[in-house]
């Protein structure tokens, strides 16, 4: 069970936690100057690696809030990830 | 003496399996992954198209990922055409696989009963069997009452919190047991001359231009005509190499077993709205199956609260499991898409192949896959029965969406 | 009294069975009951703005800095539940009032005062057992040290969402927000919960 | 087998307190404190079950959890599959009897109760052995919250069976005292009788309280998030491998020793003991000395240690080093062992010679219980001297400590705890120090030499008698044949030979395995490695995992403010999500159909109410809430005035419809939405995620409000005249209060918010007031219905109605595949707006078709029913051989009064292009002639809105 770091509530259960993917996916500024292919890789397409992953969780049964951590995805180990990280565009 | 326990014994496997092999420095085609997909693949590849000098992968021990930890279920009765003419072709070759590889697969057709437990799930139960009928797959819609002669120690009293309400109803579906079907096919593939490599982890791709022309190993370069990848949750890792993303995310499937109990349970059942599967296996031990973890990992394992609800859902259920006792849990890594369907066909590197995101359902789909991922690679062109499932759904939108109506994932 | 004017709590109906299962002196130690019908606003307002500050003034103590503390005056309890997001409870009735109180020191500043007094009500579990009582479904630490008084968090009780506020540590003294919805639920949780040998 | 096994005195049994149990079908006593095991053995019972296999006698084969053999069903108190003697404590009234492999649930629900609990501490230690318990006062002495958890009845682990003297005093003394000191700590909780059983992530550890007979629980899951995990798990004493090693009487000499110094049990009257390993000669002292008679002690080894070997002499008990058992005699029983000469260098034996003995005790190094190191992350590596998987690298915050790292003497195991309680406690920042050590027996550290097998004198079934697992009946033979086979891998061979899958999971057998098949293929054991650890450590009863979590606690049931009237009103309740929905209101004699009929006949002509509190609720504030609600609704909300309201549709960013609801404008930055009741918290979670993570530019906030409003539809052409006697305060007039508009005022004396919405096409209205005044305003309403025949209705006549009017329910119409425009409802999707979510994914090209399936109605042909909802439709009169291509199904269906005909909503393929066409559904092994129409089938001018 891990123990995750709410940048509000402090540490908690992972079963207070609401799980999303991968971070700093942005929806495309202008998604007509895409292609579908484009469009398609922001819907649908996320990293997915073994090891180091920065990922989004929300503390579902808490302040509700989204943050952003580091863990790895074999061992689970979590590290907090600063808020003022910069959000970049996959696209 | 007393005599053997009845039932709590396997036939033996025959004296003779597979050798293991060396890889040689080239192949016509390689094969990454020596789980049920890669084997079986490799299995059609030389049966239906004659192409025997390849070499099977595999970076442990053979079959040793998600074959070697599923719930072993086997059905077609999926809703969407698309789903259902893969796994009933898949299904119908499993009904002759035992026989064509001269090996106890201990394929069980005992049925498989998906229970509805509220009203839109019964909606959606009697949508799936009308489209399952159609297709010309064996589907019944059981009331609660049928659902319990069926399954006598199911509890479909209306006082549960979800009561059963219904089910559909598949008499062809079943169990194998899963070590057998991939040693079977291991058997198979060493005397037709392929070369099945354990200890093999391939770590990148060589390539000429936009052209695959063989892998790196942790036993050196293999060259290679095609390269055809069959490696489930790790498939993200090796696409990475190339650079190649892929709409998929590997998530940990916990399972449990129970100890060896008498028959109680004579058939395979299935509840996404509580989240448990269950069947009794060969031996007689019970076999439970959970939903997925959410979260992305490659650990092989999940948290502890996915097994306690698996397990009150299952003494809900199943009153009379409430003192089986859980004797081992495990889990897997499930690569799961979008759409809960998989992706089969050629990639955007010629001499790549993918067959992935077989999510929960990759072991029942096994025979099915070898049969046409091989003539994907034999061809070089997607089977007609694979043809829907590639990576340009994502683009063009034409998704093959079974969590939404079906319900069903496992 | 309360009645008429304000109909039925949530566990009105559980009162009886609430109270039969209360026994602060026996094997189980633990109080439970309903406390219905106080005044619920949830506000939201950025806390580094001056917003926050005259807040802070009309009601006599600043907001809270931080998720899981509790500002208390003798009219109100402010929980911080989120970085911008507090609780403000009062006594029964004056909801209209603190609503009033909050919206004048907003003055136009971005933020949200709602009213959501019926939307949770409050379970009070206390005596010496009640920290185990609720640990039987709650899987925060409790311990006087780490959750005392004038603490309070957002979690799970069972399988419901609640908010857990520590009043008093010795003897133990907690209430439980929770969603009306879910109220009976939580109470017939906590009652299946007494029948348990702590 | 006759007389007792009991010694006079001795033991931590009651003499006191006789037991009386029955087992395969005869009556025995035993004492208060006794295993089962203990209790048979003290009655000179070895037997227990047969072999799963070859149904060949089986013993007791340990003293504990490890226990591979002694199988027992349990028949009373209650029916329980498959438990071992050697852990099943002796209660008045056990019946039990052995098992052959195979367990049997009961017929009858379990009356037991289970529940679970949660703790933190600073340090958990698992095991109250010497190391356990130095390692707890170690930490407990720092100040830190400490849990001790033993699998045990009473702590002291390995000490209790020893007889060992720990400051000159019995062991027992040391544990009483230490543990008395935890239990007066502060922050100390003692967990007897609790396994730990599991190692997930973060240090959290679930462990199984087994809470005894007197408990109103009969189990507890533990779930204790540690910061510090010692783990002092002791080991398990590995048996030696040779033909016909299964036969009862059989047992490690550890296990022999813990019976007699434990229970006060000499399991045998003349024992042969055979060793590789030093630590089989207290064992066999200590049983000679409660008057046991020593065959011999038959050491694999050329040399027998030399202290060991002259207190054999001193008791005169004979030692022949360099020799092996390599069979034994006997049936249910063992009568001899058959003894030879050995060379362990070059694996040759002599002759055997037959040894007469009722127990043949073994000894073959011990195996640590590294199973919850393993399942940290832990890192185990072989070590050659020990023949065992050890403890290897390091885990943060978990310490393996005592013989469960390895550690062979008691000395050793006092201070490596003391060493792990200080390092955990200095670890998070407590100053600890170890107390001082209690002196121990001064005896060499003991030493031993591995032996997987010895050599089958049987050259014509070698390895066939020779057991490895006795669970699982697997043999030398049977992984000689797996290696025969072609297979290297142990996980093959577990497979091929199912050796280690057993209800014991191997815990004897497993490094045994290893050895034999590194011996095999040539190899050594730290090639071929172990198999993977897994949770449970030891069995775990469903039910306790299930907890309380059973019955109507098994999810949270969910009731509106109203929900005693509808019950009081005999209605039969819909799961909606976890909420209970009344379905319909009976009135006697009355079934569904009738009952649904009559309600859709009341609202059509007179005036119907249904409680719909449940849709979800959410207040929406901000300056850019108006630009916010465009982004996520597929239509246009800033154009919206102050009063009104307006549907809204929302999409996932697929471009595929969401969820629906109403939007009121409730101020000039103010919204109240509505979202379906199954889906509130999915559409506040979905809204928060682009706001929080995609519009971080917009000001806005989002509060769920869903239970501070019960709601009241009112329906009906009646309805106005209904609220009119209870509402005098609102104007309620068509053109003072329009259609898509709302009021504030006073209903039934409760400050309440009128809409005037309508999901039945009928004028209708829907009243909100404050949750706790929903009862009083719906009985109020009811009231002031009388005079009108005012009929409260249900989720299905609600779905009736809609359905007459085309309105969708989102979940039954849709599901994940569907846009706006295949509802028809492209007038809900916004051209102006420049972006909303979904908005991009309409162009895709599949998307984009005009011959998706879109929603349509139908009308079964003239004498046919109601379509079952599911139908599939095809286009031919006649069905051809499958695959038959279909057209869509059938979403909804109903029987409607007012159309005097069932009808159906579906989704056909290009359906509004066939409209007029008739296809056919495919009901059972008919075909049955629809006639596809729009799907607005009452009122399609919407004239009946405004009464």
């Amino acid at each position: 069970m891990m123990l995750i770091p709410c940048p509000w509530c402090g540490p908690r259960n992972e079963v207070e936690f609401h799980y999303g993917g991968q971070a700093d996916v942005a929806c495309p500024r202008d998604p007509d100057a895409v292609s579908d292919a484009e469009w398609a890789r922001f819907l649908f397409f996320r990293a997915n690696p073994m090891g180091a992953f920065t990922e989004r969780w929300m503390h579902r049964a808490g302040c509700r809030r989204w943050f952003t951590v580091r863990r790895d995805t074999v061992t689970h180990e979590i590290r907090p990830v600063g808020a003022e990280q910069e959000r970049a565009v996959t696209v | 003496m007393a005599p053997r326990t009845p039932g709590a014994d396997l036939p033996d496997h025959p004296d003779r399996l597979w050798r293991a092999a060396d890889p040689e420095r080239s192949y016509d085609v390689v094969i990454v992954g020596g789980g049920g997909h890669g084997l079986a693949t490799a299995y059609y590849l030389a049966v239906n198209h004659g192409i025997t000098d390849i070499a099977v992968l595999e970076r442990g021990w053979l079959a040793g990922g998600n074959m070697a930890r599923n719930t072993t279920i086997i059905r077609s009765n999926y809703l969407w055409d698309e789903s259902a003419g893969l796994y009933e072709h898949a299904l119908k070759l499993w009904e002759g696989l035992e026989e064509e590889l001269d090996y106890p697969l201990l394929f069980s057709q005992r049925g498989v009963l998906n229970l509805a437990h509220s009203l839109q799930e019964v909606r959606d139960g009697v949508r799936r069997v009308g489209a399952n009928r159609l297709n010309g797959i064996d589907a019944e819609w059981l009331d609660a009452e049928q659902a319990a002669e069926a399954c006598p120690i199911l509890n479909t009293s209306p006082d549960l919190r979800y009561p059963v309400l219904g089910g559909t109803w598949q008499p062809r579906a079943g169990i194998a047991k899963h070590d057998h079907v991939a040693w079977g096919l291991a058997r198979a593939l060493d005397l037709l001359g392929v070369d099945l490599v354990q200890g093999c982890e391939v770590t990148g791709f060589e390539r000429a231009g936009d052209r695959v022309v063989g892998v790196q190993t942790t036993r050196g370069p293999i060259r290679a005509g095609r390269v055809a990848l069959a490696a489930a949750g790790h498939t993200s890792v090796l696409a990475d190499t190339l650079g190649l993303r892929l709409p998929l995310q590997s998530h940990p499937l916990q399972a449990l077993v129970s100890e060896l109990l008498e028959p109680v349970h004579p058939t395979v059942v299935m509840s996404n709205a509580v989240h448990v599967y269950v069947s009794q296996a060969h031996k007689g031990e019970l076999v439970l199956g959970a939903g997925i973890d959410s979260y992305n990992s490659y650990g092989r394992r999940g948290a502890f609260p996915t097994i306690e609800r698996e397990l009150a859902a299952a003494v809900e259920l199943f009153p009379v499991f409430a003192r089986a006792h859980a004797v081992r849990t495990w889990a897997g890594v499930v690569d799961v898409t979008p759409d809960a369907s998989a992706i089969m066909g050629r990639t955007p590197f010629e001499g790549l192949y993918i067959n992935c995101g077989w999510g929960t359902g990759g072991f029942k789909a096994t025979p099915g896959v070898g049969w046409c991922y091989a003539h994907t690679i034999a061809k070089d062109e997607p089977h007609p029965l694979t043809e829907p499932f590639g990576l340009e759904r994502f683009t063009t939108g034409a998704l093959i969406d079974e969590h939404g109506a079906a319900g069903v994932a496992h | 009294m309360t009645a008429d004017l304000y109909g039925a709590s949530p566990l009105a109906a559980r009162a009886d069975a609430l109270a039969r299962h209360s026994a602060p002196e026996g094997v189980q130690g633990v109080r439970i009951a309903e406390v219905p019908f106080t005044a619920q606003v949830a506000l939201r307002v950025d806390p580094r703005g001056g917003a926050a500050e005259r807040i802070g003034t009309a009601l006599g103590a600043a907001l809270p800095g931080r998720p899981g503390q509790v500002a208390r005056t003798d009219r109100v309890l402010v929980l911080g539940l989120g970085p911008d997001e507090w609780l403000v409870v009062g006594s029964e009735g004056t909801a209209p009032e603190l609503q009033d109180t909050l919206t004048a020191a907003l003055d136009g500043a971005h933020g949200a005062v709602v009213d959501v007094s019926a939307h949770r009500t409050i379970v009070r579990v206390s005596g010496p057992k009640a920290r185990d009582l609720l640990n039987t479904g709650c899987a925060l630490d409790l311990h006087p040290r780490v959750f005392g008084a004038d603490q309070c968090a957002q979690t799970l009780l069972a399988r419901a969402a609640v908010i857990l506020l520590c009043r008093e540590t010795d003897p133990a003294d907690f209430w439980v927000f929770v969603r009306a919805s879910y109220a009976r639920y939580l109470a017939d949780w906590l009652i299946d919960a007494t029948e348990f040998d702590g | 087998m006759s007389g007792s096994f009991r010694l006079a005195e001795g033991g931590r049994i009651d003499r006191d307190r006789p037991v009386a149990f029955r087992f395969e079908g005869r009556d025995y006593q035993g004492c208060a404190g006794d295993t089962l095991a203990s209790a048979l053995l003290a009655n000179g019972v070895h037997q227990v079950g047969t072999g799963i296999r070859h149904g060949r006698p089986r013993g007791i084969a340990s003293a504990g959890a490890e226990e591979p053999s002694a199988l027992v069903q349990i028949v009373k108190p209650f029916p329980e599959p498959m438990l071992t003697a050697t852990t099943v404590e002796l209660r008045d009234g056990l019946e039990a009897h052995g098992l052959p492999g195979q367990g049997r649930l009961a017929a009858d629900p379990d009356p037991a109760r289970y529940d679970a609990m949660h703790a933190h501490c600073d340090v958990l230690v698992v095991g109250a052995g010497p190391a356990g318990l130095s390692a707890a006062l170690a930490a407990a002495r720092a100040g830190a919250r400490v849990v001790v958890a033993d699998a045990d009845t009473e702590f002291g682990g390995g000490l209790l069976g020893s007889g060992e003297l720990l400051d000159h005093a019995p062991a027992a003394d040391w544990v009483r005292r230490v543990t008395a000191e935890l239990a007066r700590g502060p922050d100390v909780r003692l967990l007897p009788r609790t396994t730990v059983f599991g190692h997930y992530d973060g240090n959290y550890l679930v462990a199984l309280e087994d809470r005894g007979p007197d408990a109103l629980t009969r189990q507890r899951t533990w779930h204790i998030r540690a910061r510090e995990a010692v783990l002092a798990t002791g080991a398990h004493e590995r048996p030696l491998v040779f033909a016909d090693n299964d036969r009862p009487g059989t047992m490690p000499a550890g296990a022999a020793r813990t019976y007699l110094h434990r229970y006060g049990v000499v399991a045998g009257r003349r024992a042969v003991v055979f060793t590789t390993d030093d630590g089989a000669y207290p064992a066999a002292l200590d049983l000679w000395g409660a008057g046991a008679e020593i065959a011999a002690v038959v050491d694999a080894r050329p040399e027998a240690p030399p202290f060991w070997a002259r207190r054999c002499a001193e008791a005169r008990i004979p030692v022949l080093p360099g020799h092996a058992v390599v069979g034994t005699s006997g049936e249910e029983h063992v009568t001899a062992a058959h003894i030879a000469a050995f060379d362990p260098d070059s694996g040759t034996i002599g002759a055997a010679d037959p040894q007469a003995c009722d127990l043949l005790l073994v000894s073959g190094g011990w195996n640590p219980a590294v199973h919850l190191y393993s399942q940290a992350g832990g890192p185990v590596a072989f070590d050659g001297a020990a023949g065992a998987f050890l403890p290897a690298g390091s885990v943060p915050g978990v310490h393996p400590a005592g013989a469960a790292s390895g550690l062979r003497t008691t000395a050793q195991c006092l201070s490596s705890g003391a060493v792990a309680g200080v390092q955990a406690a200095s670890r998070l920042g407590l100053e600890a120090a170890a107390a001082p050590r209690p002196e121990t027996d001064a005896h060499p550290v003991p030493k031993g030499r591995p032996l997987w097998r010895v050599p089958d004198p049987d050259t014509e079934a070698p390895g066939a008698r020779q057991f490895v697992d006795l669970a699982r009946d697997a043999t030398v033979a049977d992984i000689g044949r797996a290696v025969g086979a072609g297979l290297t891998s142990v996980e093959h061979i577990k497979r091929f030979t199912t050796v280690g899958t057993g209800h014991d999971q191997g815990k004897t057998s497993g490094t045994l395995s290893t050895g034999i098949i590194a011996e095999l293929l040539g190899t050594d054991p730290s090639e071929v490695g172990t198999t993977t650890f897994r949770a449970p450590y030891t069995p775990v009863a469903f039910a306790a995992l299930a907890g309380r979590e059973r019955g109507d606690l098994y999810d949270p049931v969910r009731v509106t403010a109203m929900h005693d009237w509808h019950v009081g009103h005999g209605a039969p309740f819909e799961n909606v999500g976890q909420w209970k929905r009344p379905w319909y209101y009976p009135r006697r004699g009355e079934d569904m159909e009738a009952a649904v009929l009559r309600e859709c006949r009341a609202v059509r002509t007179g005036v119907g109410m249904q409680d719909v509190s449940t849709l979800g609720k959410i207040d929406v504030q901000g300056p850019d809430a108006a630009a916010f609600l465009d982004l996520v609704y597929t239509n246009m909300m800033s154009t919206l005035k102050v009063g009104r309201i307006r549907y809204g549709l929302m999409c996932t960013a697929d471009g595929m419809v969401f969820d629906d609801g109403t939007v009121m404008r409730t101020g000039e930055n103010r919204y109240l939405l509505t979202t379906t009741s199954g889906n509130a918290a999915h559409v506040l979670e979905h809204l928060e995620d682009w706001l929080q993570t995609e519009w971080t530019h917009l000001r806005v906030h989002l509060t769920s409000v869903t239970e501070q409003w019960a709601t009241i539809a009112l329906a009906g052409p009646r309805s106005r005249e209904v609220l009119a006697r209870v509402a005098a305060g609102i104007d309620l007039d068509n053109a003072e209060f329009p259609f898509m508009s709302w009021r504030n005022g006073a209903v039934a004396g409760r400050r309440a918010r009128v809409c005037r919405i309508s999901f039945s096409g009928e004028l209708a209205f829907e009243v909100n007031v404050p949750w706790w005044h929903g009862r009083h305003v719906w009985e109020a309403l009811y009231e002031a219905g009388g005079p009108f025949g005012i009929t409260p209705y249900g989720t299905e006549t609600m779905h009736v109605l809609r359905a007459e009017k085309g309105f969708p329910i989102v979940g039954q119409d849709t599901d994940g595949t569907v846009t706006p425009q295949d509802l028809g409802m492209g007038w809900a999707v916004s051209r102006k707006k420049a972006d909303f979510i979904g908005r991009r994914s309409f162009s895709r090209p599949d998307t984009a078709r005009t011959d998706r399936k879109q929603l349509v109605g139908l009308i079964p042909a003239a004498g046919e029913g109601v379509l079952p909802e599911g139908t599939q439709l095809v286009e031919t009169r006649v069905l051809p051989e499958p695959p038959v291509p279909m057209l869509g199904h059938v979403t909804s269906s109903y029987r409607s009064a007012v159309l005097g005909t069932p009808f159906a909503l579906a989704l056909v393929r290009g359906g509004r292009d066939r409209i007029g066409q008739t296809v056919y559904g495919h009901v059972g092994d008919r075909l049955v002639p629809v006639e596809i129409t729009d799907p607005v089938f009452y009122d399609k001018e919407g004239a009946r809105r405004d009464g």
